[in-house]
This record gives structure tokens, sequence and C-alpha cells, in this order.
């Protein structure tokens, strides 16, 4: 500017000219109409419409189940952008990719707009009230033509207690929440071990994390706050080590310092191999039952590195390093829970925190909430079975959904679709029409996220425990749509009106619920000003200490492993239906820039593929493009083959998320479904779906296509320095300039 | 002034013509000046053209004149152009790259020239063309026309002398 | 005459072969007259055949412009990095082109060498028209081809200029005054050739030429300045020429891409646009030679000397495009050296090695006599060196891009599409048209100069027939021929 | 008037730049730190990016056509495992996220034939949208190749209502034929920048960010203000000895003594990609940590 020499007067005469200039053009036009679009009052805005500027409003996000805190910037009554929640212990001001995209739900083109009612074969489009009519006339009765049923995704809050509080009253015969990409497994193991189904994982606080295929960073449980928690632990002193262990590289494997390939289901054994190396150390203080011992002993390095494939030598060497960076942490993911033996794979990698005795040190348990109620319902995929099965036998007389797509999730073995058909009133709940909503009666539309008044409880809460405030970030966009809790006190009015009457609406009900709930929160505010203040923060939060974690006792058949996988020489590959960060289980597939945004590891847009190790895709003769039918006993799919050096070469790993046959113009027609080639093999203990134990085989079609992604004809540096690499010991961070890590 | 009248011969080729030109040259004939006589040829002969005479040619002054006028323009237009367009780019200070200007006011230096050139040659043209009726489109194919203007009193002893050289044609006019 | 072509060729056959027989210096210069007018008035069909042919190829070309305009550059095959296509590689082709027909018009013209007297003409005429195809490929290029005059240096209120540290505003300016120039240069050497179409002609045509030939008499004072001013002109024009092909050069060499960072390429530019100008010289030679019957001005011992001519400079060219490389290979630059490597075994390997062989290695049929006397085979080999040299220009731009500096974008393989390579036929289609035009509008030989040809010739042999014992080394048109 | 400027001060016509201080006096000179240890290679900023610049979604077959116009980039390499050969990658993949470097001596802008890309005051590589001819011989000239063009109208199709709602009124929506690329949010700085002016200060430090730098979840990216001593990224560019523009930096030369000497004492991480092109990025790249005890 000095160069220029703009003076400040000068600077306010140009801006005067401006809005002069700006005057004529609006006076140039013949009416008001022609230059409607130039015409901007500055008369009265909206309250809260500032004109040309941004202003900020803290909500909670909902596109996965981790309710981070975010803000969104608004301007001119539009909902621009969002942000992270700096008063959010959980996002901490940081957000991710599926975070950002929800603005792109929220004025996705293909938004449902009317309730639809199913007439004479088709949808078509009806009132809210013969809607309701139809939802009270098919819940308010008793169970005589069959059970009422709840579906819903994961959930928490008060949305969850308006359903619970209709199961309560009669109102529906009960609520079942799935999720297919649950991690039901490990819940039970932690809650048979500790007694809780989700203990906190303190990553920033270990020296060392071995993690079994757990991808905190990428499609975690709570990728954000993970993130946060891993940037601090790699700049402790010393600084902190990952080991990944798992079949199919995940996006924390990439960030690995070792990354360890391994035959799928094998990780209990590899496990077991290191807990064995850490018993016969002469420095183990520690004391577990001789079963426990004799169960263990067998798996010396050399019988490990036989059924996992990993060589031997680096099991010591692993084991000295959990023992010496103590407290280390070790995490179980998806990979190891996806089998029939899944429980007791989960456990015997869960013995590895026992043995390194880091309850308390890096495993701890989050002070409950004084309000159990709220606190969150991690699906599972047994209620979706059980459901499957009593429609199936005609028991299902009304299903409602919410927040979930079974149709599309459900493996095909289950025949989901054929068996809804027997279902007398299926209505769902939509923000776009999904396959589910194809297959209702009635569907109704949703207020999305950014709408819509809410509260949510994370199951991860690493710091304190807090009650995320969601708000509307801008009016909602089509008058017919409606929030799914005002659709819940309607029904439970229809039950009980004298104890609902008090709340006209879903805002009301928070809000009377928020401040009673006052007392738990540190907060001299009277009551409105306390709904204020939460509004505005966007959190509610108790920064309660971590309470230390007692581990029950292990017994021997908990982590009893098979004897290694049977060769199969009709279907030789496993199928690894990989998660990935931005798909997660298909719902954010609508959304253009997630569709867009190159997948981490591939960098592949807009599709699904197969991911082949180089040495597999040499025997098969398989080059990058080529279309693969990958088939297992219960069906095939199509996809591109991409070669993978980061996947264990006896699978084929497949991305979740695509494949829709009908989800708004972005996710339509684009790759395929892995979920629905599934073999029916299910964990023996909690009878979970086995995501990763299916077999298949590749046969290679003769078309071959370009594949579309940003990775050009090289994926190696080529000499130039682009990412260098230093080995941990030549530097240490903790010297370097400080900074604020959120 | 007196009127004059013209008269044309035409030649089969150079070497007789520029012996008509010579025997013009030394004729006693009065009513005539040399730099009246004016050659016409299907090609350029500078040899025969010689007869005539001095004839300068200052072209090349033009071309020099232009040259310097383009190159000096072409400088400083290029120059402050700059000076005032990067002073926005180049966050706030002008400037002048030498090689950009050495390679502009060297192509202007020599657009200027030739403009100026052709712009001298049709003047000249303009200058020296001949306001008579007296033409003949053979010379345009092979044949070599001298054309005199002259008193009336003149043409017949300068047609005299033409048809000594052989002329293969001679027109007059008034 | 019943069959004039027959006739005419069986007569150009029997004078040809065996000993090729130079311009005729007992032509009549009435003749030359007449044959060089007829070509202005009945060519032989063949003209059509091209004309038409070369109409409907442009109009394809406008078709392709018009989607590419519409639609954006990307439905012309453009991506990243491959952000310059063909467009930029058939506009160096196309500056080149322009090169040789000043080198035959100018050069030749200041060294006295007149056997380049019937063949400037169509050559300046070859030159003024490939920078006119050269310029509409700057605006094709270009991704707003509407707001092209931001390039141009004009006054404005803003005082906003064009960037005079780019390279492509050199480009402007330099050929803007090289199109300039050189129409002014063919222009004003036709002028007493149009004086005499102005004598033959008649009606709308004869005012046409009138105005055309701005009252020229072939008066002496007229043929002394107009010698003067041509010579000036031709003096200019040499500098500039060189100067457009370096600056065009240096949007190569200013830039810092590996492959293009080269101090010789602006040498190495100017021989390759001399190299493929004359290749394509000869081409059009044959062409006018066989369409408008000039078989007795364009004769085979001319078309030797241009083959010897395009034989050196081939030779200058290859040794330019040697130096490159061995400069790059022996620096220190490593990233220009593999560069250079992946030229020679990358993707467009293949092409590499056609570049090399179509103009080094074919250019040596021309050492040979049978072949440089044999009209077809000229024909096919003019043909063959102009393809070496449109993949020179394409191996320059196109590989760069391809394997650049960034790893991460480098590509497999890139290929044009039809809009691209539409445009680019489009553009030959262009220039033929305008050249064929030319031809029937304007005498493609020029008369006086060929007169004055004759003229010298004839004295010279008057010379020594008078005393022939006393100088018999004196330089004998026919013996050169040979 | 322009001659004016010719005449006015002659003294300044021929300045060298880039030179080393040249920013001393300057209130603001923007530039980041992106620390490749921290990066998870997880796309937040991408994302980010998408939303507040608004980039158009282009879909499969464009993409297919390389016609991405993602600004920021993430580039995933493997180390010693790679497609190419047979084994895996056990030191994990190598991000590396890419975006306009604000070269200080920047390729593209030299080469520019209507000035449309220039530099800045403080220190950006700017894109003058409107004086664009489209040339795209700033994409020919740039090394990291981080400039995209508009191939198609893209306002046409990536935005069907009522997605265009979401558009960024700040930014500009960029038509067929102009190139563009990252601007580090412009927009933003433009903004705290008037925002400080009217208070009578300097931006301080922290108070913009990049939409990038905003998201990333693990604090890979950091921005700020170079000429500001007291600012992080300023702080971080000294205690990692990276001098904006310096050739060969004194870092690398000592680094080249040590190696000699088989010094291995504790390395400083910070480089700049190309920094042998002496483009002189505003980006330092702090080097990827990894152990080997495993």
């Amino acid at each position: 500017m000095s160069g220029n020499g703009v003076s400040r007067r000068d600077f306010l005469q140009a801006v005067g000219l401006g809005g002069t200039t700006i005057a004529l053009a609006g006076c140039g036009h013949t009416s008001i109409e022609s230059g409607a679009e130039l015409v901007e009052s500055y008369v009265q805005p909206e309250n809260f419409v500032v004109p040309g500027v941004g202003v900020f409003y803290a909500s909670t996000c909902t596109q996965c189940a981790s309710a981070c805190g975010i803000m969104g910037r608004v301007r001119e009554g539009r909902i621009l952008k969002l942000e992270g929640n700096p008063e959010s212990a959980i996002s901490g001001g940081k957000i991710c990719g599926l975070g950002q995209a929800a603005v792109q739900g929220h004025y996705s083109p293909d938004r449902l707009t009317t309730p639809l009612l199913r007439d004479r074969g088709s949808l078509r489009p009806t009132s809210w009230e013969q809607a309701m009519v139809l939802l009270n006339a098919n819940m308010l009765e008793d169970d005589t033509h069959g059970r009422r049923v709840w579906l819903t995704g994961p959930t928490s809050g008060h949305q969850q207690v308006l359903l619970r509080n209709l199961v309560e009253a009669g109102a529906a015969t009960d609520h079942l929440v799935y999720d297919p990409l649950s991690t039901a497994v490990e819940s039970a193991v932690n809650r048979k071990l500790y007694g809780v189904d989700s203990p906190v994982g303190l990553i920033e606080k270990a020296g060392l994390i071995l993690s079994f295929g757990d991808d905190f960073l990428g499609a975690g449980g709570s990728p954000v706050a993970a993130a946060r928690q891993y940037a601090r632990f790699r700049r402790q002193k010393p600084r902190g080590v990952l080991v990944q262990i798992e079949p199919k590289m995940t996006l924390t494997g990439a960030n690995a310092d070792r990354w360890i390939a391994i035959a799928p289901g094998t990780e209990g054994v590899f496990a077991l191999g290191v807990a064995r190396e850490l018993l016969q150390r002469k420095d183990f203080t520690g004391n577990l039952s001789p079963a426990l011992i004799a169960a263990i002993e067998p798996y010396t390095p050399a019988e490990v590195s036989r059924i996992t494939g990993v060589y031997g030598e680096l099991i010591p060497r692993l084991a000295a390093m959990l023992w010496e960076r103590s407290p280390s942490l070790v995490l179980v993911g998806r990979y190891p829970q996806g089998h029939a033996h899944g429980s007791r794979n989960t456990a015997a990698i869960a013995l590895l925190n026992v043995v390194l005795q880091n309850q308390g040190k890096t495993l701890m348990r989050a002070a409950d909430l004084p309000f159990p109620q709220l606190a969150p319902t991690n699906g599972d995929f047994k209620s979706l079975a059980d459901l499957n099965q009593s429609m199936a036998a005609g028991h299902c007389r009304s299903l409602l959904m919410h927040g979930t797509n079974p149709v599309y999730s459900a493996p095909d073995f289950m025949q989901f679709a054929a068996n809804l058909k027997k279902v007398a009133f299926k209505a769902a709940w939509v923000t776009e029409v999904d396959e589910t909503a194809n297959e209702c009666d009635l569907v109704l539309p949703l207020l999305s996220p950014l709408e819509d008044f809410g509260t949510h409880v994370a199951s991860n809460q690493f710091d304190g425990t807090e009650i995320s405030i969601q708000q509307p970030l801008m009016e909602k966009l089509y008058p017919e749509t409606r929030s799914f809790g005002d659709v819940l006190l309607d029904m439970l009015r229809a039950v009980k009106p004298d104890s609902y009457k008090a709340f006209p609406d879903y805002y009301a009900y928070l809000k009377s619920a928020v401040i009673n709930a006052k007392a738990a929160f540190p907060s001299e505010a009277s009551g409105e000003e306390f709904w204020e203040n939460a509004l505005s923060a966007g959190v509610l939060r108790r920064s309660t200490p971590l309470l230390p974690l007692p581990a029950k006792e292990f017994t021997a058949e908990m982590i009893e492993q098979p004897l290694g996988s049977a060769e199969d020489a009709e279907y030789p590959l496993h199928l690894v239906p990989a998660v990935s960060p931005s798909m997660r289980d298909g719902r954010p597939a609508n959304l253009s820039w997630l569709q867009e945004s190159p997948d981490p590891l591939t960098t592949i847009v807009w599709d699904s593929w197969a991911e082949l190790h180089p040495s597999t895709a040499k025997a098969l003769q398989v080059r990058e493009g080529d279309v693969l039918i990958i088939k297992s006993a219960h069906g095939f799919i199509q996809a591109k083959a991409y070669l993978m050096p980061g996947i264990h070469p006896g699978s084929v790993a497949v991305p979740i998320g695509q494949g829709h046959s009908a989800y708004g113009r972005y996710a339509t027609n684009v790759g395929a479904n892995p979920l629905k080639i599934l073999d029916p093999i299910f964990d023996q203990q909690t009878g979970e779906l086995a995501l990763y134990a299916t077999r298949v085989a590749i046969t290679k079609t003769d078309q071959s296509e370009r594949i579309a992604k940003d990775e050009g004809a090289t994926d190696l540096q080529q000499g130039v320095k682009l990412v260098a690499t230093l080995a941990a010991d030549q530097v240490d961070l903790t010297k370097e300039t400080p900074f604020v890590i959120r | 002034m007196k009127k004059k009248s013209y008269i044309l011969a035409l030649f089969a080729d150079f070497d007789v013509a520029a012996r008509a030109i010579a025997a013009l040259r030394n004729s006693s004939i009065e009513g005539f000046k040399m730099k009246d006589v004016t050659l016409k040829s299907p090609i350029d002969h500078p040899e025969c053209a010689a007869e005539l005479g001095e004839r300068p040619v200052y072209i090349q002054l033009f071309s020099a004149l232009g040259a310097i006028l383009g190159s000096t323009l072409g400088f400083i237009g290029i120059s402050s152009a700059q000076a005032s367009f990067l002073r926005q780019p180049r966050g706030g200070f002008p400037l002048v790259p030498i090689p950009p200007n050495l390679v502009i006011t060297y192509e202007l230096f020599i657009l200027g020239s030739v403009f100026f050139t052709i712009i001298a040659c049709y003047v000249v043209f303009a200058l020296h063309s001949v306001k008579s009726s007296l033409y003949s489109a053979d010379i345009s194919v092979d044949k070599i026309g001298i054309l005199v203007k002259a008193d009336p009193a003149a043409i017949p002893g300068i047609r005299a002398i033409f048809s000594t050289h052989h002329a293969l044609e001679i027109k007059e006019s008034t | 005459m019943t069959n004039p072509h027959d006739e005419t060729e069986i007569e150009a056959e029997r004078r040809f072969v065996p000993k090729p027989k130079d311009i005729d210096s007992d032509i009549a210069w009435a003749e030359i007259n007449a044959d060089v007018m007829r070509s202005l008035e009945r060519p032989r069909p063949l003209f059509w055949f091209i004309f038409f042919g070369s109409l409907a190829l442009f109009l394809w070309g406008c078709y392709c412009e018009v989607i590419q305009y519409r639609t954006g550059l990307g439905i012309a095959a453009m991506e990243n990095p491959h952000v310059w296509g063909l467009y930029i590689a058939t506009f160096i082709f196309w500056i080149g082109m322009s090169h040789s027909g000043t080198l035959l018009s100018a050069i030749l013209h200041i060294m006295h060498a007149d056997w380049r007297k019937p063949i400037y003409r169509f050559a300046e005429a070859m030159t003024t028209f490939s920078l006119m195809t050269a310029g509409l490929f700057v605006l094709v290029h270009l991704g707003r081809i509407w707001q092209f005059y931001y390039v141009v240096a004009y006054p404005n209120e803003r005082w906003a200029w064009p960037n005079f540290s780019s390279p492509l505003v050199w480009d402007a300016t330099a050929i803007g005054s090289y199109l300039t120039t050189s129409v002014i240069f063919l222009y004003f050497g036709m002028i007493p050739d149009l004086a005499i179409c102005r004598d033959e002609a008649h009606g709308i045509r004869r005012l046409f030429y009138r105005a055309m030939s701005v009252g020229w008499m072939g008066t002496d004072r007229q043929w002394s300045n107009f010698r003067i001013t041509y010579l000036t002109i031709g003096c200019l024009l040499i500098p500039l020429a060189v100067s457009v092909h370096s600056i065009v050069a240096t949007d190569f060499a200013v830039s810092q891409q590996p492959g293009w960072h080269t101090t010789s390429f602006p040498p190495y530019f100017v021989a390759g646009a001399l190299y493929s100008g004359c290749a394509a010289i000869i081409t059009l030679f044959i062409i006018l030679r066989y369409t408008f019957r000039f078989e007795q001005y364009m004769t085979i011992p001319i078309l030797e000397k241009l083959c010897k001519l395009t034989f050196a400079i081939s030779m200058v060219w290859t040794y330019l495009n040697f130096i490159e490389y061995a400069s790059v290979w022996y620096g220190t630059d490593q990233y220009a050296k593999n560069a250079l490597i992946y030229r020679a075994t990358g993707t467009y390997a293949g092409f590499w090695w056609a570049m090399n062989i179509l103009g080094s290695i074919v250019p040596f049929a021309l050492t040979f006599k049978a072949l440089r006397t044999h009209i077809p085979t000229m024909m096919v080999v003019s043909l063959l060196l102009n393809l070496g040299m449109w993949i020179e220009r394409f191996m320059i731009v196109t590989p760069t891009f391809a394997h650049g500096y960034y790893p991460w974008m480098w590509t497999d393989w890139w290929w044009p599409n039809y809009i691209q390579v539409g445009i680019i036929l489009g553009s030959f289609g262009w220039f033929t048209m305008l050249f064929m035009l030319f031809c029937k509008i304007f005498p493609s030989v020029s008369m006086y100069e060929v007169k004055e040809m004759v003229y010298h010739r004839r004295l010279s042999k008057k010379h020594r027939a008078a005393h022939a014992p006393a100088q018999p080394l004196a330089p004998q048109p026919q013996q050169e021929a040979t | 008037m322009s001659f004016d400027n010719l005449t006015a001060n002659w003294s300044k016509l021929r300045i060298k730049r880039p030179k080393i201080d040249q920013y001393k006096e300057a209130p603001y000179k923007w530039a980041m730190v992106i620390d490749l240890d921290a990066c998870t290679g997880c796309n937040a900023c991408t994302t980010a990016c998408y939303a507040e610049n608004n980039l158009p979604v282009v879909g499969k077959d464009r993409f297919l056509a390389g016609h991405q116009m993602h600004w920021i980039r993430i580039e995933r390499y493997w180390g010693e495992g790679s497609k190419h050969t047979h084994e895996f990658p056990e030191k994990g993949a190598q991000f590396l996220p890419m975006m306009c470097q604000q070269c200080e001596a920047a390729p593209c802008e030299i080469v520019c034939p209507v000035g449309a890309t220039h530099h800045t005051p403080d220190g950006l590589n700017s894109q003058v949208y409107n004086r664009c001819v489209g040339s795209r011989y700033c994409s020919a000239n740039c090394p990291y190749k981080v400039r995209y063009f508009n191939w198609y109208n893209y306002p046409e199709t990536s935005w069907p209502n009522p997605l265009e709602q979401q558009l960024n009124p700040d930014v500009t929506v960029r038509t067929k034929g102009v190139m563009e690329k990252c601007t580090f949010c412009v927009q933003r700085l433009n903004d705290a920048k008037s925002k400080a002016r009217t208070e009578g200060r300097t931006v301080r430090d922290g108070e913009v960010l990049t939409a990038c730098a905003q998201a990333c979840p693990s604090s890979a990216i950091h921005f700020g203000n170079l000429a500001d001593p007291s600012s992080t990224v300023a702080k971080m560019w000294m205690a990692q000895q990276v001098e904006l523009a310096d050739f060969p930096q004194k870092k690398d030369e000592q680094r080249e003594q040590d190696e000699k000497l088989a010094k291995n004492d504790a390395v400083v991480r910070g480089y700049r990609i190309f920094e042998d092109l002496r483009t002189f990025p505003s980006v330092v790249y702090l080097e990827r940590i990894r152990s080997s005890e495993v």
C-alpha cells in the first residue's frame, strides 16, 4: 500500500464514489424488478444479518457420531462454510473434510422437499397432516398385528430420549439402533473386561501405540479429536512411535513409523505372540492366571510368524519396545473384530493392554454424565439381523427408519429388501430419497442438520464430558421439511397429551430440558442466560477428570485362537471392505466434494476400485484399470483394479460407500457396494456380522478403463526432494518453535 | 508560362535508346531541358538511365529518420508504460527491465524505418509523376520509351533525332 | 492450340531429360508477359481441386473453432499439465515456414543470386500467408480469445499495459512488424508487374490493378527510387526475420522448464525455420510449376539450387540440434538431462527418432542429382522434411509437459482429439486457400525480374560471342545450372 | 502520467527483486510452514479449500481428462514399497500438501503477457481473473504445476440450484478461459487487513488463517505474517534457518559441511521444494520424521 501511497482519505473518497455509482446503476433501471438483484436493502435487515459480514454461530456436526463442535459462517442469512468450534473439547476448532461437506448436504439439489406417500405403487407428494394421521394410526396400537419398530442410526441426546419415551408410552414396540460399521464386538469385549463400552485411549500420553487396524486418524470413532492428540503424541519427548498392524493400509497405517501387513484374522495370534514375549522378560511384573499363561505359551515367534506371515524377529523387538516405551497403548480397530472369532481376536489384543498394565495410564474411562438417558447408543448389526428375522417371519407390522439405510447396507444374503415388503407400514425420515426410502410407504422430509435443533453426546470423550448443542445455522430452505424432534413430540402428544402439552415444539422441549440440567454444570447464569450461553458456546462442558479403569480377570477361552484359517481353493482371496474416511457407511456419498476429494491412499475419485498387491496382480496378470469381477459365494461386484503396495497379498480391498442405486445425482450409479456380497459369517460370541471374513475369487474381464485419480504416471519422488524423511533420533521436536496445537 | 507539348518515341533496345538520349543532350535544339527527358523501360536499366545525367535519390535519408524516430518512441514508450504499469505488480516500484526494452526498441527501429521508407517512396512517385497522356502499353512489355517535354517549337528537331535513331514509333501530344 | 497441356508437357520432358535446360535467354519478353499473364487466366483443373479442397478444410477448422469457442478449451483435449496442446507447436511451425520466403527474396536479392528471380515472388507470398496463419494460432490458443487485445500495447485510461517482460509480448511486437514488413515488401516488389497487369487487363480488373500499381510508368526516376527502396526494405527485413524466430525461441528459452531452458534455442529455431521453409518452397515450387505451366521459368536447375540450399540448411540444423543435445548431456542440469533422456527413451521416443531421421538423414537424398532432378521424388522428400520439422516442434513442446519438473504431474500419454487436429488441418486449408488465391490474382512469377535475368544472359551471351577465348571462365548460367 | 512515474523516482527504477530483507519495512509478508510430520493426509484442507474458494466440482469424466480444479492437493508418494516394486511400504506413505508456493521470484509472473499474475506488496502471487486472457504460459512455466485452468464454463454446471447459495460472496466465481490458483485465501487477508487498518494497527498473529490452516486437524499447516518477527511463522522460519530470498541457504551449506565431518547433531528440518530453482517459495516444509527402531 505504501508504495501506491493511497491515503485513508483517498480510500474514503473512493468508497464514496463507489457508493454513488452503485446508486446510479440502481437508478439506471426502468423498474425495480429489472434491477432487483442489484438492490440490497440496508433498511432493517434480519436480526442475524449484517450485510457483507460473515457471522459465526456454534452448532454440532452430525456427519458422524463423534459430535464435533462446529461454527457456521453465516452471511446474508446463508450458511456458507463450517469451521471447528474452539469451545468444543472434541473438535478444538478443527474440522474434517466430512464435516465441511455437511453444507453440501444442506444445499443438495436433490433434497426431499415434501412428504411422499406410496400411492398405486409409486411415491406421490402428500401433506404432513395425512402423514401424521398415518403414523399415529400405524404406531398407536398394540402388538396384536405385530411389532412396531423404530430403526435408527447411532443416536444420543434428547432425540434418543424422545424415542425411548415413545417406546415406554407404548407408541412403539422397541427402538433398534443399527450401524453397518459398528464396533459392537469391541464394546462387548470391553464391557466384559472393564465394564464400559468404550474406554478412553489416551493417544497423546502413549510412548508407543500398537494399533491393530484402528484407523483413528481416518474412519475412526472421533478422527478430529484423535488427529489433534496424534499431533501432540508426535511432538512429545521421546517422540511417540506408531506401529500399525493390519491386512490393508488405512490412513492411520499410512502415518505409522512401521506398517506391518498381516493375514486377515490372525491379529490375535500376533498379539498373543507379543504377550508371550513380554511374559518371558525378566523384569516383567504382573500376575496372570496360569491358565492364561498356558494358553499363551504355544505362540512362539516361529509359530506366530507361520500363522500371521509376519517375520518372527519382529515380535521380540516389538515386545521390547512396548515394554521400554511404557506407558504404551494397544488399540483395536475394525479388522480384528470382523471375523467369526472376532471377540477372541479382540480379547487377545486387549490382553496386551493388561499385560502392559496400561489401564490407568493410557487407558482410562470417562466420567459418566449425570444424565444416563442422553448417553450415546452405538449401533450394532445384531439388531438388524433380529429385525430381519421377525420381518421374514411376518411378525413386524410397522417399521419407522431414521438416519439409516439398511436396504443399501444390508448384505444380499439377508434379503432385507424382500423381507421389508412383508412389513405392512414402512416409513423413513430422509433429507434425500435413498434406497430404503424408495421401498417405504411413507417418506418424510427432514430438516437438514444445519436447520435443526438437537443435543448430542459423543462416545469418545477424551477431555472431560460434554453435551454438544446443535442449533439451526439458517432458516429452513423448504417450508415442508420438518424437524424429527417435532414429529416425535407430536406422536408423544398423541399418546400422552397432558405430559407434553407444555412443549409446543422440539425447541421448547430442548430449552426446558437444558435449563433443567443446569445444576450439573458450573454456571451462575439464570435459566434463560444459561440457555443462551449454551447456544452461543455450542457445548455444555463438565471438566471431570478421567477415571482409572479396573480390569476384570481374563479367562483362557476368551483369547482362544483358531488354528490357522482353512485355505479355500474356490475363493482364494480375503475380501476387505475398506472403510474410507469420507464415505464411511455410504451416507455421505451424495456430497460431491467428498466424491471429488481423492481417497488419501489411492487418490481415486468418483469410483470404487479393487486394491490388489502388485505381486497378487502379477500372479493374476492384472494391470491397473482392468475391470475385475469379484465373486463371493453370495454374489459378485465389478470394480477396476488398482495396484496397492499397502495390502496383504492374500486380500483384495474394495471401499465401502459407493454403489448406490438411488441417492441423489452424485451418488447414483457410481462404483459398487462390497457389503452386498458378504458371506453370512458372524462373530460367535456377539452374533455381529463378520465384515472381513468373506472369501472371494477374482476373474478378469476383457475390458480395461483408465482410473480417475489424482496420481500421475509415477508414485515415487524420482529423486526430487519433495517429502524428505528424517530418522527420529536426528531431531528433537520439543526444541522447536512451540506453537499451539488445539 | 508557355504551353508545353510532349513527344514519346519507342525504341527496340537500350543501346539505341541510350544513343538517342546522348544525341538529345548533344543537340543544339532550344526549348527543352534534360530534366524533362524521361526514360521509360520495362526493366530497371541504370546504365541507360545514367545517360540522362545525375538524378539523385533521397530515400535512405527517410529510412534513417524513421529508424531513429521509431527506436526513440519505442524506448520511451515502453519504459514509461512499464514504469506506470509494473509499479502495481512489483509492489509499488516502477521497473525498467533492459532486455524487453532492447527487443521492442529493436522491432520498432525496423518498423519505423520501413514505414518511412515506403511512404517516402510513394511521395517521390507522386512528385515525379509525368502529366502526359502519352503512354504505350508496349513499354510494359518490351519497348523502351523516351518522353520529352518541350516547347512546340522544339518538337520537330527532337522528332528528327528520334527518327535518325530508328525509333519504332513516335507519338506527339500538346 | 488444341491441347496445350500435353504439348507443353511433352515439350518439357523433351527439354529436361537428359540435360536440364535453364531459363532460355532468348525467350521474347512478350512471351514472358504472355506466359505469366496466362497464370491469371486459366490454370489447370488441379488448381480448382486444391483450392476447393483447402477451402473445405478451412471450413472444417472453423467449425471446430466454433465448438472450442463455445465450450471452452477443455473440449480440445487440453488438460493439466498439457496446457498448450498442439497449438503452440503448430504456431512455431508456421512461423518457421515464413522464413525462407525472406531468405529467397531478401537475402538472395542482396547477394545478387539471380536464379531466385522466377521463384521469390511466391516464396514471399508464402511468408506472408504463413505469418497470417501463425497469427491465427495465437488467437485460437487463447482461453479468452475475445480479450486478445489485452496483449497489444494500446493506450487506455487505466494505464494497464501488457507485461513487457513476457516473451509473448515480444512475439506480438515482432510478428506484427514482420507481417507488416513482409506484406509491404511483397506488394512493393509487385508494383511493376501490377502495371503490366493493368495494361493487359480490362474492366473492373483494370481498375483494381490500376489502383494497386500506384501510377507506375516505368520512368527512370521511378525505377531508381524503386531500386533503392526495395533494397532498403530488403535489408531491414533480414534482421527482422532473424529476430522474429529468435524471439519465438525465447518463449521457451526464457521459461525455465527442463528441455526448454536452452541458450542455443534461438539459432536452432532460426535454422529449423529456414529448413522447413525451404522444404515448403520446394513443395509449392512443384505444385505451381505444374498447375500454372511455369516449366519455362521454374526450371529444374532452379529446383536443384533450391535443393542444394535446403541440404546446406538441413546440415546447419542438424549441427545445432546436436549441439543442443550435447550441451545438455555434458551440462550439470540434471532435470534437463532427464528431459533429454525421456525424449529419447520415453513415451514419445518414436517421434524423437522419427524427427532425427527425417530431419538429418532424409536430406542426404538431396545430394543425389538423380533424385534432385526427379520431380515426384522431390515432392515426397520435401513433404517428408516438412513432416520432420513439424514433429520437431511437437517434440519441443509436448514432452516437457508430460515429464516436467514435478513428478506428481507426469503423464503417461497425451494425444489431441478431433478438435485440435481439425483446427490444425483447417490452418493448412486456410494457408493453401490464400496462397492459391494469390497466385490466381497476382503474377506469381516476377515478370520484370525474369526479363532482367533474360536481358543479362543475352548480354553475357553476346559478350562471349564477341571474345570467347578472352575469358572462358566467365560465369555462365547454363554451366552454373549443372 | 506514466512519464511522471518514469521520471519521478528514477533512483528506484532498477531495483533487484527479490532481495534479502526486502520485507523489512513492509507491514505484511504472508508465509506458511507445513509440518509434514504432523500431516496425516486426511484431505480436510482440500475440502475446506473447495468450501472457501468456490472451487468447482468437475465430475468424473473431467477429472479423468485431467481437469481437476483443487487448489491444494494432497500428493501421496511411496517410499521403499511402490506399485513398481513388490515390497510393502513399511514406513507408510508420504503425504505432501501442495498448493501455490507464492514464490518471491515467481516463474509465472515474468511470463504472463498481460500482467494478470503479479506480486502484491504483501508478497502474494496474485491472479487477476478479469485481466487473464488464458495464454496458460504461467502454468507452462510453473515448476510446481499448481495453476489450474478453467477448461470449461464451470458456473454453468458445477452448482445446480440451490448449491450456488453456498458460494462465498467474497470470492469470484471464475468463468471459462481464465487461470486460477491458491491465493492464500486473499479475501480473508484483505478482510483482516482492513479491519486492522480501521483500528489503526497491523494484523495480529493468528488473527487470520487460510481455510486449510484453520481446518487442519493435526495443526500441520501454519500461516502467518513473516514480516512480523513475533509471529509464529516468522519464528519457525528463523528457527529452521530458512531465508526468504537467499540461495544457497546457509544451513544447507552447513549441512554439507556436517555431512563431510560426519557430524550428526540435531538437524533443522525446514526446506523448500525446488530450492535450487531459486523461485524462493513462501512455503517452508518441515521434514517428516519416522522412527527406524521397529
